[in-house]
């Protein structure tokens, strides 16, 4: 396959898992006609008919409500909903439902809804259009989280997900949507795991942990510290459960580690990460790991968006620190 | 509140136990079938009071009684066809005995030993939902892959019935269920118990107008039906019912009954209302009403009545002594199931659990 | 769908700019009235023509544009009184300017210098609210406080007016607020601008009967009112809020209306409706309509238009000259008004992040 | 003041709030007539009206929404949870309304708004009744979240909850509901303060830090371990803010941490703890701070919940664990 945005290649791996199975539907509000907000369904509704592609009535407890309705009669229900700070109006179904009925249910219900949700800031939005709630679900037990942050794992996570029976809060990172890079079609059994981590670039004084929209951040931080200091950076593509083996791994070589998200600070997915990493590899590190995050604050104005998130200078800032330590 | 104009309601039975015409709904049963539905009554009425009895005892940690509704619950659940589906609040135990659902099934949850142990597969009856109005939403999102299926409008029609309180009317997921189940034209039937209360809620702190009214404004029929008359109940069932399965989209039943017993063993009702109003919904009981009318119009005789009390205390005795020898859940399936999939990580937590309570076995004092 | 029965709809004046009579709405203005109700309505057109190209400049972020529906707005907005308070979308900046708010105010928020800037007790106004329906509760508190505050039945009343759209008909708090509203009696009014669209979708995801149907199975009056007549409008949300103040408790309005442009600068409507839809509502224009009016019954000379006019190019270009020049906020803010009471670790966030910046303004590569 | 329990100390609270401003209601599902399923709110709709006392329609959303409402019109309303597990249909009112509305607002509106919750488990209840889902608005700026261990921090830190202009989601440990313990009616500046923590036992072995139910927990292992070790335990009582200095300070003497909450471990307030504890005392830690907790799996059946929750035996091995270190 060729090129393409992580907006594309999402539709076109929600685009081959409609194919492959029937009983995959899309539902959400503007995803037919209009294509969703963002794109990443367009053309699906004209080409799967309305029947499958559902533009559904403005309710987003209705939308996973029913969607948990319609895995139980053995459909496989991927819902968007249009913007991270819309999810919460759904938060009941998705936390005291969703999660827990293949639990209550002893295993004999699954429910394999995948719920996608564009996330994070970055582009100018008003409010609760930037939000990063991923930490609220990963905090859920029976749910499984994920977090995409380039392309080709765009195409090949949002596969397995609607392959997965499990139900897969599905974070996509509005502010990559537009970035291009190399898909490869590959098949199944070549496929890296949906619950794995990855090490996206290798180094040797300081680990940097980061998924979703930070990746490219990390990315760029590590690149600007060439030469200087050597990053390693993993992609930690599962928020839930955590796959910290490559974590724990790098850690014991690097001593030191810099976790980065745009949620706030405060029970972040970088404490988490900060008090695991610490109980596995308590001897090995050489500073504390240190968190660059959003500051504990409701998510500000367009104009202070750039003082709000991290960016490279607050990672590199950040590996300072911990060298200094 | 409380009081409805006559002509409201739909009702086939007198409290007096005499039948009345309805112009749209009829009823002809054969000798059987009424007795059928006396049993049920006796039969869920028992369930019930044993269950409330082994809770007094310690044996359950908490009981939602249905005494009092046992007719809206017979009636639903015997309109039902093989093929529907039905997805209960935690008080339809009735509609559960309808479905063939083992009452010792129905217990483990109150006991806590599961979170309800039954398949809802088997039995086309979903597992209880806690959460005021949750289940209102599946059963709109099922009822909507019943369409997709092409289960309605042929003979291979299937549908679904939800069930709901008076209380649950106010929330949100309810009202979205009904813009859903509207829009979507879905083969649903939302059941309402409007058993006048919501733990000690009257009906008036959810609304100011009759419940069933509340239907058309969302664009499908709602009807009021006499909650203690399983006739008019299950005839009203059935229609809706039918209609779902023939493709004619949901309807809202409000059953006006009464809960006469607390909300939950935990519950103490006369701190909220007054006996008299409890006496006279005693007048309206629904099985002292079905038998009035099995006996005047000799569709029983009394070896049948004193055959159902016997059949009603084995019952009771087998719900009692398997309710006693329920084993105790393993310490370790507090781990299973938390994913289809499993996961490492909870792997790496039962395993750890494992060895912490094998430390204690080990006899070592801590 | 989209068509409607005739007689459904209030309406006053007729698109082609003809007076009618409605059996239950009346309405008589003076011309210096009409003539202000026309000023309102240019201005408010003009505030958003400008905001709109000030978008597509990159001065403004998005634009959520009332073309098409500022005769709703201004006849909901100068039927309140100044005691009344409005719970408004993000689209009511017509609302808004009825309510003496500053539009340079309601465009802080579309600039991204801040989530809401006017003072909403100083003008009874509160800030948008952008998460669909949730201001429907707020408005219905609030609502109760005023009955709480005895500021209902009597010459001091007071009333509460909530703004929300067809598609958020179907959001659970909308629904939630009726009950509540419905209920506690609160004085509210809920004035839905059905302007056919939720961004794509049309009216049918959301209902399959007329809107204002709704209303009646919560208990409360719902009435269509053409919202591209400002007149009706006027007169039925006068009506309404006035019943509000007396103690009747809420009503629901529908303004039947039509979104002229894109749902924000950021959608594209050629992707989901057709031209002519819109050619035909082109001719239902609510400040055409009332020009012809005036022009007809000489309520208004030329030289009152060209006043208009020119007034509202000042209009305009104080907009335009305002966003411009309007401030960027300084970044330490970023740490303020988290806490009403203040926070150790706020201040310890901001002290930090203080810090860092200075650390790149000392010179520091870093 | 006599001995009382928690549930007659709140009460108690509650009734003095009311008493002394007008503007404080109650709000919420059954708390009329009934006084609340816990009792907590009996007798005050006897005395003080239905218009203080509101029973509301069975929708939470409802509850916080219009309680939001009513504190913009001055009222300051304190809004009753039923259980824990019924919270979440309020989630969009709580994290995307009252939590961010000071902020955005400027600081011009105010929410004086107190959404009172019974939390945890170990009452034998069925599911839904034995949540703690603090960490869910822990993570969300705006709100300050608090926990009441004992009676006299009830009676005292409702009343401050109400008075205070910040919206507050307040704990109360269902469980703990009915023991007694002797509560002192306090001139109100001697008071302790709200969003402070405190140390309840002194010792100089290992710090435990414990909120809600599991402070009696603690202190019970710090009894049991008597002799052998002294354990310092910590009630956190303010959630969010964090007030960690006394955790810090006592770290720096026992140089070990546990923490220990009934919520599931991942991304519980224990995480959070760990990860700022190891960054302040890097050099003192002689282990890394373990965490006793939920396990991550939705919430047992009854009679699985004395495994499930953490008790003095895993408090105890924790502490064991750490000197293993
Ligand atoms: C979302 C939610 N809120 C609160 C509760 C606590 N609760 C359990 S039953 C009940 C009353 C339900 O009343 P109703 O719907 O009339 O059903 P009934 O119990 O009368 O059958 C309440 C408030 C709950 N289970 N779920
Ligand atoms: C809870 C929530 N879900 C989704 C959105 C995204 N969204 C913004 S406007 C809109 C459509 C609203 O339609 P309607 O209520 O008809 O108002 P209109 O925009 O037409 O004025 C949607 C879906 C939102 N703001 N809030
Ligand atoms: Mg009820
Ligand atoms: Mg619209």
């Amino acid at each position: 396959m060729p090129t393409m945005t992580l907006a594309k290649a999402l539709n076109a791996g929600l685009r081959k898992a409609m194919e492959e199975d029937p009983k995959v539907l899309m539902m959400g509000e503007d995803v037919g006609k209009l294509g969703g907000v963002f794109r990443v369904t367009d053309g699906l509704q004209k080409d799967f008919g309305e029947d499958r592609v559902i533009d559904t009535p403005l309710a987003e407890s209705g939308i996973l409500g029913t969607a948990i309705g319609l895995a139980m009669r053995g459909y496989r229900p991927i819902c968007e909903i249009q913007f991270d700070g819309f999810v919460y109006p759904a938060y009941d179904q998705i936390v005291s439902q969703l999660a827990k009925m293949h639990y209550r249910s002893q295993g004999k219900i699954r429910l394999p809804v995948v719920v996608r949700i564009p996330f994070g800031g970055g582009i100018g939005a008003v409010e609760h259009h930037s939000e990063s709630p991923e930490a609220y679900f990963a905090h859920t037990a029976g749910l499984k989280v994920v977090a995409c942050s380039n392309p080709a794992d765009g195409y090949t996570m949002i596969q397995q997900a609607i392959r997965s029976d499990d139900p897969i809060i599905f974070f996509e990172p509005k502010r990559r949507y537009w970035e291009k890079a190399e898909v490869a079609e590959a098949p199944d059994d070549d496929w890296y795991p949906l619950h794995r981590s990855r090490t996206v670039a290798a180094g040797t004084d300081c680990t940097v942990v980061a998924y979703g929209p930070m990746v490219k951040t990390a990315l760029e931080a590590a690149a600007a510290a060439h030469g200087e200091r050597s990053l390693e950076v993993i992609d930690l593509r599962t928020l839930s459960p955590l796959d910290l083996d490559p974590v724990y791994e790098s850690v014991s070589r690097t001593h030191r580690l810099v976790v980065v998200h745009e949620a706030p600070g405060n029970l972040g997915l970088g404490s988490e990460i900060a008090a695991r990493v610490t109980e596995r590899c308590f001897y090995d590190l050489e500073a504390p790991v240190l968190r660059v995050a959003g500051y504990d604050t409701p998510y500000p104005p367009a104009r202070l968006e750039e003082e709000y998130l991290p960016d490279l200078d607050r990672v590199l800032d950040a590996v300072d620190r911990s060298f200094a330590f | 509140m409380g009081e409805m104009a006559d002509g409201e309601l739909v009702q086939l039975l007198t409290p007096e136990g005499e039948l009345t015409e309805h112009p749209e709904y009829a009823l002809s049963l054969t000798s059987d079938e009424y007795r059928d539905l006396y049993r049920d009554l006796v039969m869920v009425r028992r369930i019930d009071a044993e269950a409330t009895a082994l809770q007094r005892q310690g044996e359950l940690g908490i009981w939602a009684s249905l005494l009092g509704q046992e007719a809206a619950q017979v009636g639903a659940g015997r309109a039902m066809r093989q093929q529907d589906m039905a997805f209960p609040t935690y008080r339809e135990h009735g509609v559960g005995y309808c479905r063939g659902v083992d009452p010792l099934r129905a217990l483990g949850l109150f006991r806590g030993v599961d979170l309800g142990a039954w398949d809802p597969r088997e039995h086309n009856f979903h597992l209880y939902t806690i959460v005021i109005g949750a289940q209102c939403l599946h059963a709109t999102g099922y009822a909507m892959g019943i369409a997709r299926d092409g289960k309605v409008g042929g003979d291979d029609g299937e549908a679904v019935i939800a069930f709901l309180g008076d209380g649950a009317t106010s929330q949100g997921d309810v009202n979205e269920a009904f813009i859903f189940a509207s829009v979507f034209a879905a083969p649903v039937v939302f059941f309402c118990q409007n058993n006048q209360y919501a733990i000690s809620e009257p009906l008036e702190r959810q609304t100011r107008i009759p419940l069933y009214k509340r239907a058309a404004g969302f664009g499908f029929p709602g009807v009021r039906v006499d909650g203690n008359d399983v006739l008019a109940t299950l005839a009203v069932t059935r229609k809706a019912l039918d209609d779902a399965r023939a493709g004619q989209g949901p309807t809202f039943i409000e059953a006006y009954t009464y809960r006469m017993g607390a909300h939950t063993t935990s519950d103490d009702p006369t701190r909220y209302r007054i006996a008299s109003e409890v006496e006279a919904w005693k007048l309206k009981d629904p099985i002292a009403r079905l038998k009035s009318f099995l006996i005047r119009h000799e569709h029983a005789d009394p070896e049948f009545f004193a055959g159902v009390e016997s059949e009603a205390d084995e019952l009771a005795a087998y719900v009692r002594s398997g309710c006693l020898a329920m084993p105790e859940p393993a310490h370790s399936t507090l781990f299973d199931h938390v994913y289809a999939e499993g996961s490492a990580e909870i792997d790496a937590q039962r395993a750890s659990f494992t060895r912490y309570q094998a430390s204690f076995a080990d006899g070592g004092v801590r």
